[in-house]
């Protein structure tokens, strides 16, 4: 075992899943965190008391437990805010990345909004790139076929870095929407250039940060981004909550998107006025704990150090993709170096579908990967296969679980052999 | 555990060893299908004469399950009636879709008793059915011809 | 105090929230349920226990973690299906009540989609009602200014039913979407009348059912409804998790609102096919945990009984309705009988503003109500009040709360005299 | 509890016996202020000769909190200088939005320290600064004839 800055035996204990067996006594080997993160007690306990003695709905109720469970639902909203260097009215909770990501893309065309920013009709663009989440190309595919705009892309080279050619961001692309870490790749994207770029065309530019915010310290001012979407359960929170910042200016600017109870100021049978942001786009209840656990989540996340994770997952990448490379007739997809490059290790193995080395890892050895697509089709197209295997690293993953990996990945050659 | 796995010595031998593999003439009906989440497709043809089944050849790409599962149906099916050839398919899709909750009848279904694993993998059970819906398809066009 | 056919102090037993104090030794009395309901440790525990030996995302995952919270989670649908006699395959998990109101709203009127019943343009109409909630009114203005359709509505009588009138449903309607229960008056409206009207023009009919599923038996088939909408914050359920029902054949013909991961078939980056219903409209990663609380929600509510709850709930409505007659210039609005009426009452005082109520209430008696339009401001203006106090009951509340409830009304009084 | 209390008997006691309350003449402006959530409205006059606030007079409708303090508004500005008035705003404003973390300045509130409970309840803090806003709204307007 390499040591890294982190002490994880004691990060471990923390979350309680680790203290558990798998079925016949297998341990558990966790290498699925870029598809869904573990739990710390802290989110679990802070989830489980305020569910049992606080709970009641926000904003609308004027009694005991209605303060606290606005308090604390408006009290996460400033520590996500804190936590990526926002004003929390520029936090709009959504249930997840994806609502965050459509929520964006329906403000683009709406017939009553008349801000030429989000005006979208044929000729205009809008540009993603071949390495997208499904939750970051669907929503586009959909709007462009609504109005009637293009949608274009940025392709991805053999290296699996983005192909930034000229002549797909133009005159005429009113949006950019890029992953600011890809989920199968690894790679991390030049997002200030891309939002340079974009700016300079007085297009807007949404980053897909669901892969990054988890892992780097992330500043939303320095990334110069218009948009930054983010989910809740890839960074040791609670499923159900996701986030959208915006520009509060943008926030104003844009149309409502789901429409209902919160969400406005005064309501006729007619006519309505909104609510200003965050406010406006969070329509009903809320979900309320979610967010206080997301909040319970971001203090963990700050208690153990952005910048730690960071170094220790870095740790984990050079450590796997130099042990990877010792197995025989494996190719990884994407970065082979460090430089640009989180910890998410996609693979494939010559002749073995990653479908059977997914389920003979879990099986036989309980480590947990993910096998498949990984909701990026396109980018799997763009390299000529159906699927890969991919081990994605967190705060709680050690060398050791990459060296169980490894020996699973060697056993499943002598299956198939 | 073993016992519990879904890689059954059978399934992995006609992973290794398919058999029938190929596309063969003469045949009355081809169908291509494809499972679009995981990529998994088969090529299939069958020839028919009267009630009985001369052939099934078939070629494709896949886990092991999926194309072990063509290399057994092609065993079951050629060379019996196409009335047993889809009681037999309906047994198994069955036991496949039974989550993992249904005793496989091993009289109807021979080797394919092996894939009994597989119901309890939800994600899995698609590629155990994809070669034998497609035989299911192909002998319906077959008829209709 | 008054028995009915519940064990309540059971069941209170089983809610954590009522071994609490608030502060200053005052005793809890939640008479909100409306807005929110309180969670029974078999909700609470579930989670948790997901949260910490279980968790992991769904669907996509090929572990044993993945399939077990995806088991758990397919088995919520299952629970939920069961609860409200629909096929599984119907219903779908959306965030609350109001992203299902609104995933049906965006359905209409999309250019996409050429299904003749969800074309929507200027001269086709949308009928609502007076009494809504404000999540089934602003979705519609939305639709109606995207589209040019007109919104039109039933109005409310002074006794707070729905007035019948000729002429609201025409040919040119589109879509009926009506409350099943009035969260202010608690009237319960004649939703099969409503469908039998909307079915005979070739309209559709969508029953937002937020406050019925949580107090009566409903089986979706018998209301002869196509689609219903409920929320799992007010059934016992957690924050976070709605429903949307509604029938295989027109999940269907909708076009897809969200779009991502999860959600589709197949991804091209220039086009997609799409996931059968449920899947095709639950984008992303959902609300897991939240859908299995509410799946243990369901198993607490059987368990109980919801023909018991009802005859419970009448009970109280009973004793609230006579209680309150007694307070001095206090004015019922909605129902003063118990027929076709739920356990909601509300309620103004002369010359005292509810906000002052509902504070002193709370302030010096523990008695959390809700005070202000409760998200239905037009059906306030068409009673020319500007709000109202409203008491809503459920399974855990006795007749002695109410006897707190109305002692604290006589002391409002006092301290305004 | 009752210290605790948001209902000061201070409060109370200006609901029930509203200072300087109904419309007057003269004024340089009038505003119409309303609190769309909860409902509560206000008129408000201001008359203003040079520095000096002559008279505030209002008339309105809402909870006891809301008329309270445009009860006590009445009695702190009327008669101040324009500039000291703006000031009592300023720190009225900043007590209601500090979530009961803030210490109010008696010098400067006087009786407007009662409200320093409402504080706490963000649902209610809009109710206390209804007449307030509208108050700094109309001295505003009155400088710009
Ligand atoms: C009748 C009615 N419809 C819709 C809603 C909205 O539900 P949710 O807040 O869960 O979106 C509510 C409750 O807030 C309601 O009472
Ligand atoms: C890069 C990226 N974008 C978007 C998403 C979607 O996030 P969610 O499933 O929370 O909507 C994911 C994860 O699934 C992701 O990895």
């Amino acid at each position: 075992m390499t040591s890294t800055s982190l002490d994880v035996e004691r990060i471990r204990k923390d979350f309680p899943v680790f203290s558990r067996e798998l079925p016949d006594g297998r341990p558990l080997v966790y290498l699925d965190s870029g598809n869904s993160s573990q739990k710390p007690n802290l989110v679990i306990e802070t989830m489980r008391e305020h569910l049992a003695l606080h709970y009641s709905n926000v904003g609308r109720a004027m009694h005991v437990l209605g303060a606290e469970s606005t308090e604390a639902y408006e009290g996460a909203r400033d520590k996500v805010a804190g936590f990526v260097g926002a004003s929390r009215d520029e936090v709009v909770f959504t249930k997840n990345a994806s609502e965050a990501l459509n929520l964006v893309a329906y403000s683009f065309g709406n017939p009553v909004n008349t801000d030429p920013r989000f005006t979208l009709g044929p000729g205009d663009e809008i540009v993603v790139t071949e390495m997208e989440h499904h939750s970051n190309i669907v929503p586009w595919q959909l709007l462009a076929q609504r109005t009637g705009a293009t949608l274009k892309w940025f392709g991805v080279t053999d290296e699996g870095r983005l192909d930034l050619a000229d002549g797909v961001i133009t005159e005429r692309t009113k949006i950019v929407s890029v992953a600011h870490q890809s989920n199968v790749l690894g790679t991390v994207n030049p997002v200030v250039e891309l939002a340079r770029r974009a700016h300079e065309v007085g297009a807007l530019i949404l980053l897909d940060a669901s892969q990054s915010v988890p892992h780097h310290p992330v500043d939303v001012a320095a990334l110069d981004a218009d948009f930054v979407a983010f989910t809740g359960h890839k960074m040791v929170g609670p499923s159900g909550i996701g986030v959208l910042w915006a520009r509060a200016e943008l926030l104003d600017a844009m149309p409502p998107f789901l429409g209902g109870g919160e969400m406005i100021e005064a309501v006729w049978m007619d006519r309505s006025t909104y609510a200003p942001a965050p406010h406006k786009f969070e329509a009903g209840t809320p979900p309320i704990v979610e967010a206080i656990g997301l909040g319970a989540a971001v203090d963990y996340l700050t208690g153990v150090g952005l910048e730690a994770i960071e170094a220790h997952e870095r740790e984990l990448t050079r450590y796997a993709l130099e042990a990877l490379r010792e197995v025989p007739r494996l190719r990884v997809i994407g970065p082979e170096t460090l430089e640009a490059r989180g910890g998410t290790v996609s693979f494939t193995m010559e002749g073995i579908h990653p479908h059977d080395v997914g389920q003979i890892l879990d099986d036989q050895f309980g480590v947990a990967v993910r096998v498949g697509h990984h909701c990026a089709r396109p980018l799997h197209l763009r390299f000529g296969i159906p699927a890969t295997t991919r081990a994605s690293f967190y705060l709680y993953n050690t060398t050791g679980e990459i060296d169980a990996l490894v020996r699973g990945l060697h056993h499943v050659q002598k299956v198939f052999a | 555990m073993i016992g519990e796995s879904m890689y059954q010595e059978l399934i992995l031998e006609h992973y290794k060893h398919p058999q029938g593999r190929g596309l063969r003439e003469p045949y009355d009906a081809e169908v291509h299908h494809v499972n679009p989440t995981c990529g998994d497709e088969i090529t299939l043809r069958v020839k028919v004469d009267g009630d009985k089944v001369l052939d099934v050849s078939y070629d494709g790409q896949g886990c092991s399950i999926s194309q072990a599962a063509a290399s057994v149906l092609h065993e079951l099916t050629t060379g019996s009636s196409v009335a047993e050839s889809l009681s037999v398919v309906d047994e198994f899709t069955r036991l496949m879709q039974g989550r993992g909750q249904v005793e496989a009848d091993e009289d109807v279904l021979g080797d394919a008793v092996a894939f009994a694993g597989v119901a309890k993998f939800p994600a899995r059970v698609k590629c155990a059915l994809l070669s034998w819906m497609a035989y299911k398809d192909a002998v319906v066009r077959s008829a209709a011809q």
